[in-house]
């Protein structure tokens, strides 16, 4: 088991030095090597998948702390970790095949790749470190990979200075949270993230200031509002790939460590502390990305803010510190993923087929590109929380949290009713999208004669994540099991 | 307090003082070399004060060598300055700065 | 073997170099003499790493010089000075790799090589030295070398204004210094470290030896870049050439610090009040944080970089201070503090001399005409950024393992210490309010300035000599037990002198 | 029962429906017929199963589904489940052969594939969503049943209007389905259950307080009107019209907007002790029924008048709901029955007059009686059921609930109920009369469809004449299955069987003065008061346009904010504030380094002195104390 974690952490970071390596390589070459790296690592959660089923968790200290070492290389494979995993590796898998055809003629094609590998490696060792230090390292990776892949193949002139404010935010969140972590260290003297013990000088008021700490480093991570404007930004501005990983996975691992932060590492009952507070954050941010997403003309800023008021509904979910909350969390993970991913890559390409990603000059593309609409209202349903769709099986978890709240004051009544209600918004402009960009009379039909489903590179990863997402809504069991396991872990069961 | 004030004491705090006044007030870039000989002088002398006879004057003869020394790097740089830019005013120096 | 053989080594080194260069000369190779410097440090450092070995397995060797038992000069490898020795062997000899393509143009190259080896050689001194007065002397030795070094170029205005700058300064301090160790010297009779700590318990009033401290941290804090003393920094860091410019940040302005801490060690151990701990921490977050906004508003890329090594200054101090000040529970300052040593030596040695790669290509020192140095030297630019990234203690680079055990000692302490970390903590995210647009700078530029694009990559000594530092900046942050396995027998050496009074 | 009847119900429709783009792609000219076959073979299963419920059986069965929150497939089959289920089934069968001439000549412009994919997965969805026992499930299935809808209105998706009717309808209805959703889960938070019939069996026994159920109360009132358009979220039924017109008589008339009512009756035994639960039920119902009626009033798009009547008489549902589990439940769901045969049958002839005529306008109607017999005819058996003409099936329906009314001494609701049928009688007249009797100058050219769009309308007429007739039948069939339900004999109520013979009689009156003074009538629609009051109606009572101006609204708002937060006050603060005030302080730091070498030893000075001051600080500290 130790091996096959440690292979999943070396693999993206061995293929993508040799990737930079083999620089002069063409770029079939590059990309199919990229893609066998990634896809490697997803046979190998196949036996991580059936040892957590059995035995809940396995753990494994690589290199004990040491005067030589000031935390401990160790890592950790649970249910929570391992649903991360699953769209860490599927995705990036994906996106790395969306690659292959889309990002043809980017200069410097090697290092895309393998910046692209190291970003994925990042998040895998994000999700499976053990130790709060390693899980930093691995976090800032994560940021220094994304923030080069964004900043250096950007789409526009802006990505100068948007990879700027992209860094900028997330790294006072990183920052935040590293003082968070020190501070528990300070209370417990362990770095580890699990079975802390915590000393009698930590009263109850610190261990809330710390977890305010976690709340807003994650929470901007998250793009958790008034900390989002960086999301739309650099989702926009990266290439499509890239926002896809960064929309899918990347705000993910916000989520997880907010998860493992919150309830793992704090002593039970901070989180609930929190409650008005988080949750007003979370409904403000369901609302304003709502409406910021009705609002915007650039389709990828649509998504972009799309997936403010998504972070903002695994929020809810999580800072709600009920089972039926972080358990829809963290099965949104995986849906949200699925889903946002599939949008993407419609827009990407809707985009590439009209040549402008402008929602006035877009309209009645259904017809020339059945399949990719098909996909899209696929994506743009299962994000509203509709049936059949996945989005549908965790999106009621997580916002009907709120009503699970003991003692709930009227505040949080109102703020539960209101989150619900948030769901309005979200098919608004999930369906308004849809129809300005597939349905109605064809705007640009007569500039471009060639509009049509795209090539198989791209279809194929859509049609892999349209399938999945009807499954998964239709057969929600694949997850529930490990869903289930990962609320107890986290000591809200369902 | 009394019994650190001997004269040699004195004298070496009265040399210190006027070296640094000298390279705080003066302009001229010999000037502040002969500060910096004074100060240094100032340093050896209590050396020299302690009374530990032999010892002191060895050390006191190397520290003379090495102000020899940086004195020699320094007026070096002074001519350079002089030959190639004409300047021995620090006030004309001034140009790195921010 | 004894302590003395890489001394030996270097100065015959230094002297050795002036016949190669004539010799070269002739053949009109003269700059292939680096080769040679090379070949002294690889012999000194693996001279040292044998020391180290006997040294590390607990067996001091000490080699005595000449005089008597209250005066003697003496040559003692401790794992102290193994740590400062390895480090500056390792960078004078990374430097002179450097400097075979670098130099090139220049003339004199004897006397660069040979100062050069000089200045490794006082640094090396220092860490050896078993008593005050030989300490400073090796001091001085390196300050004087690095002073000729400084002005090297001696036909240009900036070497000039900067050299005489740091020559007043520098001297001026050297002679504060010289007057605590005179003070030192006339209240114990001694200059042994071995003696002094014993003669320093007998001695009822402490007024004078305090007195002595102040001027100590005074004189070498001139060295060291202490703030309000660091006024000489970025002006001879920017004027001197690349390589010496990473010299004097990697390792000449810590050595300085470590010639403080090595005599303020012996007062640690003594009953006498320790204040200077404190002193020094306090000293630390005012370096780190001046350093860091004058940092903020540079456009000359070498200054920028010189201000920035006044802000890992501080974070040496704050780590290092704090030991002082809480002893055993602060053992993470200790860590910390010489850990940031010896990345910063590599990491701003890195930074240093990629930027002096971008200058010798680019012809200015300005960040704004380097926009987009990324795309017609892309190795240069990259090894830019980590080294950047890692100052700005960007995990999983090696500026974060060590600036992680300074924040760590802090949290340690508790109370105030957790001030000092949160300063710490913040003052990293000013760092990388100027690495982040330079970096931005080299990539990603929409536009590649005019003088940018005419530049290409530079030659293979350059560029090994930067790839081999960005590899240890790597390296030493994914695995922080390479060098703490250095800085860890210095550090219980250490612990050994506070605690043992 | 069959064997696997479970299995059967879900397999048959939701397979099918996912066969039919294949079926399409290799077989295109059977798809239609392949539909049609499995929406036979569903209704051959769900009629299977009227046996077992007949003799008073309740079948039962659970599917773990998802077991970890509780949605778990648990089928529960009583008579009112079964009864919608019949009619989706068996009215979606007739609707999908009409189907496949009405729509053959749109094979060309669009996939028929996903029409008939549609429709079989809006059968299956609407079979599960009326026969579970869970509520999430059942919310699953709602909000299938309403993605359906949203497909089928925007099928022509080139067409702008039906694209934005699809997505009104769907946002409209989800904002009813959000706050079933908070009702469904505050349920479960108070009951730690989904299943509707645990619940009941919960409030029954009274180990649950009713008193905690106001709010899940409100909401499921709230997701019932959404789902059956009725004010304030009737909006879009009208619009909904740009579906093809079978989709109108399955989906929009006899089906999915009877869900609303069917969620109502459903959970009526948890909430009917809720104070004012039935009573908000029955005023939404009247204020529904009057306002609707009076729009289909003036109306003249054929099929938005029948989507008016449609809201109209889904009121009538309501109002008759809110009389109670013993008397409201079985008159409710009696005219639901009958309401569904007759108004499938008016739109599917309303689909074939449009499709011969070519528009939906009844300007372009008229004196199509001779050229359209069948059609005519058929349309008449419509038309008569709705107007509650004795012996048609809405006569019995409707004369039940007025009796109903009276019995539980609703006698406000009785009038308004009352008032409606005379508006009912004469929004239909006033239809039938434009389309078919009107004298026109120009000829319009029209003829009767196929024999294979007629024979759903012959069944259908059938039905619509003689339902009415089934009352006990159908009684008998909701009292054996537990259903609690009592029923008033509706001739036994002199004054009921009256007002509809008086309805009767003063709506053919009215309707006679108005064929003869109709240029009249016209010209006072425009003036003085009644023009108001008519361009209010024709507005739809302004309905749409406050909903346009909330959204504008909303939208405007989010543009300011977007200009004034996310660029003026994050990006500002960021840039300006933070970053350019370190700058500014550096710029102001900077002055510190004068370059000037005797500063320089100044500040050496200053370091000495501030370093004497730390080191000597304890020194200092117990000299002032000292002095002290």
């Amino acid at each position: 088991m130790a091996s096959i974690i440690i292979l999943l952490i070396c693999i993206p970071f061995i293929s993508a030095l040799l990737i930079f390596i083999g620089g002069r390589r063409t770029e079939r070459d590059l990309g199919l090597g990229a893609f066998i790296a990634s896809i490697l690592t997803v046979p190998l959660l196949l036996p991580l998948i059936a040892y957590v089923q059995s035995n809940e968790s396995y753990a494994f200290t690589l290199i004990e702390s040491s005067r030589y070492l000031p935390f401990t290389v160790g890592f950790m494979v649970d249910s929570l970790s391992l649903i991360l995993l699953i769209a860490i590796s599927v995705l990036s898998t994906l996106s790395v095949l969306y690659s292959l055809k889309y990002v043809k003629a980017l200069h410097d094609i090697n290092s895309y790749y393998s910046g692209l590998l190291i970003f994925m490696g990042g998040m895998i060792g994000v999700v499976l470190a053990s130790d709060m230090i390693l899980f930093y390292l691995f976090w800032e990776m994560v940021l220094v990979a994304s923030w080069a892949l964004v900043t250096y193949w950007g789409e526009t002139v802006e990505s100068y200075r948007i990879g700027l404010k992209y860094f900028f935010f997330t790294h006072v969140g990183a920052i935040l949270i590293l003082v968070g972590i020190l501070w528990v260290y300070s209370l417990t003297g362990s770095t580890s993230m699990h079975g802390l013990t915590y000393g009698s000088n930590a009263t109850f008021s610190i261990l809330k200031t710390i977890a305010i700490f976690f709340v807003i480093g994650f929470g901007i991570k998250m793009a958790i509002f008034p900390f989002h404007s960086w999301l739309p930004d650099a989702h926009t501005v990266a290439q499509l790939p890239i926002t896809i990983m960064l929309a899918a996975i990347m705000l993910s691992t916000g989520a997880y460590g907010l998860m493992r932060f919150l309830f793992n590492v704090l002593p039970d009952g901070v989180g609930q502390s929190l409650i008005p507070f988080t949750l007003i954050l979370a409904v403000i941010t369901q609302f304003y990305g709502a409406i910021m997403a009705l609002v915007e003309k650039d389709i990828k800023r649509i998504l972009g803010y799309s997936s403010v008021s998504q972070m903002g509904y695994m929020f809810f979910g999580i800072c709600s510190c009920v089972g039926l909350g972080a358990g829809g969390s963290i099965f949104h993970v995986i849906n949200h993923g699925m889903a946002k991913a599939l949008l993407f890559m419609v827009i990407g390409a809707v985009a590439l087929a009209a040549g402008t990603r402008n929602i006035d000059q877009l309209g009645g593309l259904a017809k020339k590109m059945p399949l990719t609409a098909l996909a899209c209202i696929i994506g743009a349903f299962s994000i509203a929380g509709a049936p059949p769709f996945a989005g549908f099986q965790s999106e009621w978890m997580m916002i009907g949290s709120g009503f699970g709240i003991e003692n709930a004051t009227t505040l949080i009544k109102i703020l539960s009713i209101l989150s619900v209600c948030a769901a309005v918004f979200t098919t608004g402009y999930a369906l308004w999208l849809v129809k300005r960009v597939f349905f109605g009379p064809s705007k640009s039909s007569g500039e471009r004669k060639e509009v049509k489903d795209p090539s198989f590179c791209l279809m194929f990863p859509m049609l892999i994540l349209s399938v999945a997402t009807i499954l998964v809504g239709i057969y929600p069991n694949l997850f529930m099991p490990l869903v289930k396991i990962s609320a107890e872990l986290l000591g809200l069961p369902i | 307090m009394t019994e650190y004030l001997n004269a040699y004491t004195l004298l070496v705090l009265i040399l210190i003082l006027i070296g640094l006044y000298c390279l705080i007030s003066k302009r001229n870039m010999i000037k502040m070399i002969i500060g910096i000989e004074i100060l240094s002088k100032g340093v050896t002398l209590n050396f020299i004060a302690t009374g530990y006879g032999g010892i002191a004057q060895a050390l006191v003869i190397v520290v003379i060598v090495i102000d020899v020394v940086i004195v020699a790097i320094a007026l070096s740089l002074i001519v350079n300055a002089y030959t190639h830019h004409g300047v021995i005013n620090l006030k004309k120096l001034k140009r790195l700065r921010g | 073997m004894t302590p003395i053989i890489p001394l030996i080594i270097l100065i015959v080194g230094a002297f050795v170099i002036y016949p190669c260069s004539e010799a070269l000369r002739r053949v009109k190779k003269e700059y292939l003499v680096g080769i040679i410097a090379a070949l002294f440090f690889t012999v000194a450092l693996w001279s040292t790493l044998v020391i180290a070995v006997d040294v590390w397995a607990g067996t001091e060797s000490t080699y005595c010089l000449a005089g008597a038992t209250a005066f003697r000069i003496t040559l003692r490898a401790d794992p102290l000075a193994i740590f400062l020795g390895i480090i500056a062997i390792s960078m004078g000899l990374i430097v002179s790799i450097y400097s075979i393509n670098y130099m090139k143009e220049d003339t004199r190259l004897d006397k660069y090589y040979s100062l050069l080896i000089l200045l490794v050689t006082g640094i090396v001194g220092i860490g050896l030295s078993g008593d005050i007065f030989n300490l400073y002397v090796f001091f001085e030795l390196m300050c004087i070398s690095s002073y000729v070094l400084v002005a090297f170029r001696r036909e240009n205005w900036e070497p000039i204004e900067a050299g005489f700058k740091y020559i007043v300064m520098s001297a001026t301090g050297s002679c504060i210094a010289l007057f605590a160790i005179s003070i030192i010297f006339a209240q114990t009779g001694t200059l042994d470290f071995a003696l002094l700590a014993g003669e320093i318990s007998n001695i009822s009033n402490q007024t004078p030896l305090l007195a002595a401290v102040c001027f100590l941290i005074v004189g070498f804090g001139v060295k060291a870049a202490i703030v309000p003393l660091h006024t000489w920094l970025p002006d001879a860091h920017a004027a001197a050439p690349s390589g010496i410019s990473a010299m004097l940040s990697g390792i000449v302005i810590q050595s300085g610090f470590f010639a403080m801490i090595r005599i303020l060690l012996i007062f640690s151990g003594t009953s006498l009040t320790q204040n200077f701990g404190f002193t020094l921490a306090i000293f630390g977050l005012i370096t780190m944080t001046v350093g860091n906004i004058m940092a903020l508003v540079q456009t000359d890329l070498k200054r920028m970089l010189a201000y920035s090594s006044v802000t890992q200054m501080g974070y040496i101090l704050v780590g290092i201070g704090l030991a002082f000040e809480f002893g055993e529970i602060a053992r993470a300052g200790l860590e910390g503090g010489l850990f940031h040593i010896l990345t910063h030596a590599f990491m701003k040695g890195l930074a240093f001399l990629c930027a002096g790669a971008i200058i010798y290509r680019v012809g200015t020192r300005d960040i704004r005409e380097m926009k987009g140095i990324g795309r017609t030297m892309p190795l240069t630019a990259l090894a830019f950024a980590i080294a950047g990234l890692s100052l700005a203690g960007v995990p999983p680079l090696s500026g974060f393992m060590s600036k992680w055990l300074i924040y760590k000692v802090g949290l340690d302490i508790g109370g105030w210490g957790l001030f000092f970390t949160g300063m710490a903590v913040f003052n990293s995210i000013l760092s990388l309010g100027y690495y982040l647009p330079a970096i931005n700078t080299f990539f990603f530029a929409k536009e590649t300035s005019g003088l940018a694009k005419k530049a290409k990559e530079v030659p293979l000594s350059m560029l090994m000599a930067i790839c081999i530092l960005a590899a240890i900046t790597i390296i030493l942050g994914i695995a922080p037990m390479f060098g703490l396995r250095i800085v860890d027998p210095a550090v219980e050496f250490m612990l050994g002198l506070m605690g043992g009074a | 029962m069959l064997p696997y009847t479970y299995l059967l119900l879900i397999a048959i429709p939701f397979i099918g429906a996912a066969l039919t783009p294949l079926v399409g792609h290799f077989f295109p000219r059977a798809k239609g017929w392949f539909a049609v076959a499995c929406a036979a073979l569903s209704a051959v299963v769900v009629v299977s199963i009227i046996p077992d419920v007949w003799n008073g059986y309740t079948p039962g069965y659970t599917y773990l589904w998802n077991d970890a929150i509780g949605l778990n497939l648990t089928f529960y089959i009583d008579a009112l489940g079964l009864l919608l289920a019949l009619i989706a089934t068996i009215i979606g069968l007739l609707v999908v052969i009409y189907s496949v001439k009405y729509m053959e000549t749109d094979e060309k412009k669009y996939n028929l594939s996903r029409y008939y994919s549609l429709v079989l997965l809006f059968i299956g969805a609407m079979v599960c969503l009326v026969l579970t026992d869970n509520l999430l499930v059942l919310y699953f299935f709602w909000e299938i049943v309403g993605l359906c809808s949203y497909a089928l209105i925007g099928y022509y998706y080139d067409d702008p209007k039906a694209a934005k009717a699809g997505m009104k309808a769907f946002v409209t209805t989800r904002v009813g389905d959000a706050f079933l959703l908070i009702g469904i889960i505050v349920l479960y938070w108070q009951t730690k259950s989904f299943n509707i019939q645990e619940i009941i069996l919960a409030v029954e026994t009274g180990s649950i307080s009713v008193s905690s159920f106001a709010l899940p109360g409100a909401c499921f009132i709230l997701g019932a009107i959404g789902k059956s358009a009725q004010i304030p979220l009737h909006v879009w039924l009208p619009d909904a019209m740009e579906a093809p017109s079978p989709i109108s008589a399955l989906i929009h008339a006899a089906t999915m907007v009877n869900a609303g009512i069917y969620l109502i009756l459903r959970v009526m035994p948890i909430f009917i002790d809720v104070q004012y639960w039935l009573l908000a039920i029955g005023i939404i119902g009247g204020v529904t029924m009057l306002i609707t009626a009076i729009q289909a009033l003036v109306e003249i798009d054929l099929k938005r008048l029948l989507a008016y009547s449609t809201i109209s008489q889904l009121a009538y549902l309501m109002l008759a709901a809110s009389f109670g589990v013993t008397y409201g439940l079985f008159s409710s769901s009696f005219h639901l029955l009958v309401h569904g045969t007759f108004k499938a049958l008016l739109f599917l002839c309303a689909g074939a007059i449009i499709h011969s005529v070519g528009s939906r306008s009844m300007m372009d109607m008229g004196g199509l009686k001779n050229k359209m017999r069948y059609t005519f005819w058929m349309t008449m058996f419509g038309a008569f059921a709705l107007a509650g003409i004795f012996p048609f099936g809405g006569f019995w329906s409707k004369d039940l609930i007025f009796a109903s009314a009276l019995k539980t001494s609703h006698y406000l609701f009785f009038i308004v109920a009352a008032f409606t049928a005379l508006l009912t009688l004469l929004y239909t007249l006033r239809m039938i009369y434009l389309v078919f009797y009107r004298k026109r100058d120009d000829e319009v050219e029209a003829h009767d469809p196929s024999i294979i769009m007629l024979v759903p309308l012959f069944i259908l007429g059938i039905g619509a004449l003689t339902l009415g007739f089934f009352e006990h039948t159908l009684l008998h069939f909701f009292t054996n299955s537990n259903m609690h339900v009592e029923v008033v004999e509706g001739l036994e109520y002199f004054i009921s069987v009256g007002a509809s013979i008086t309805i009767m009689v003063i709506g053919f009156l009215i309707f006679r003065y108005y064929v003869h003074n109709r240029d009249k009538l016209i010209a006072l629609s425009k003036s003085g008061i009644t023009s108001s009051l008519y361009s209010a109606a024709s507005n739809g009572f302004y309905f749409d346009r406050f909903y346009l101006w909330l959204i504008g609204g909303l939208l405007a708002t989010g543009r300011t904010v977007y200009h004034k937060f996310d660029i003026g006050a994050t990006d500002r603060f960021c840039y300006e504030t933070v970053a350019g005030g370190t700058i500014k302080l550096g710029q102001k730091f900077r002055h510190a380094q004068t370059g000037d070498l005797n500063y320089n030893m100044v500040g050496i000075v200053i370091g000495a002195i501030l370093v004497t001051i730390l080191i000597f600080l304890p020194s200092i500290i117990d000299f002032l104390m000292g002095g002290v």
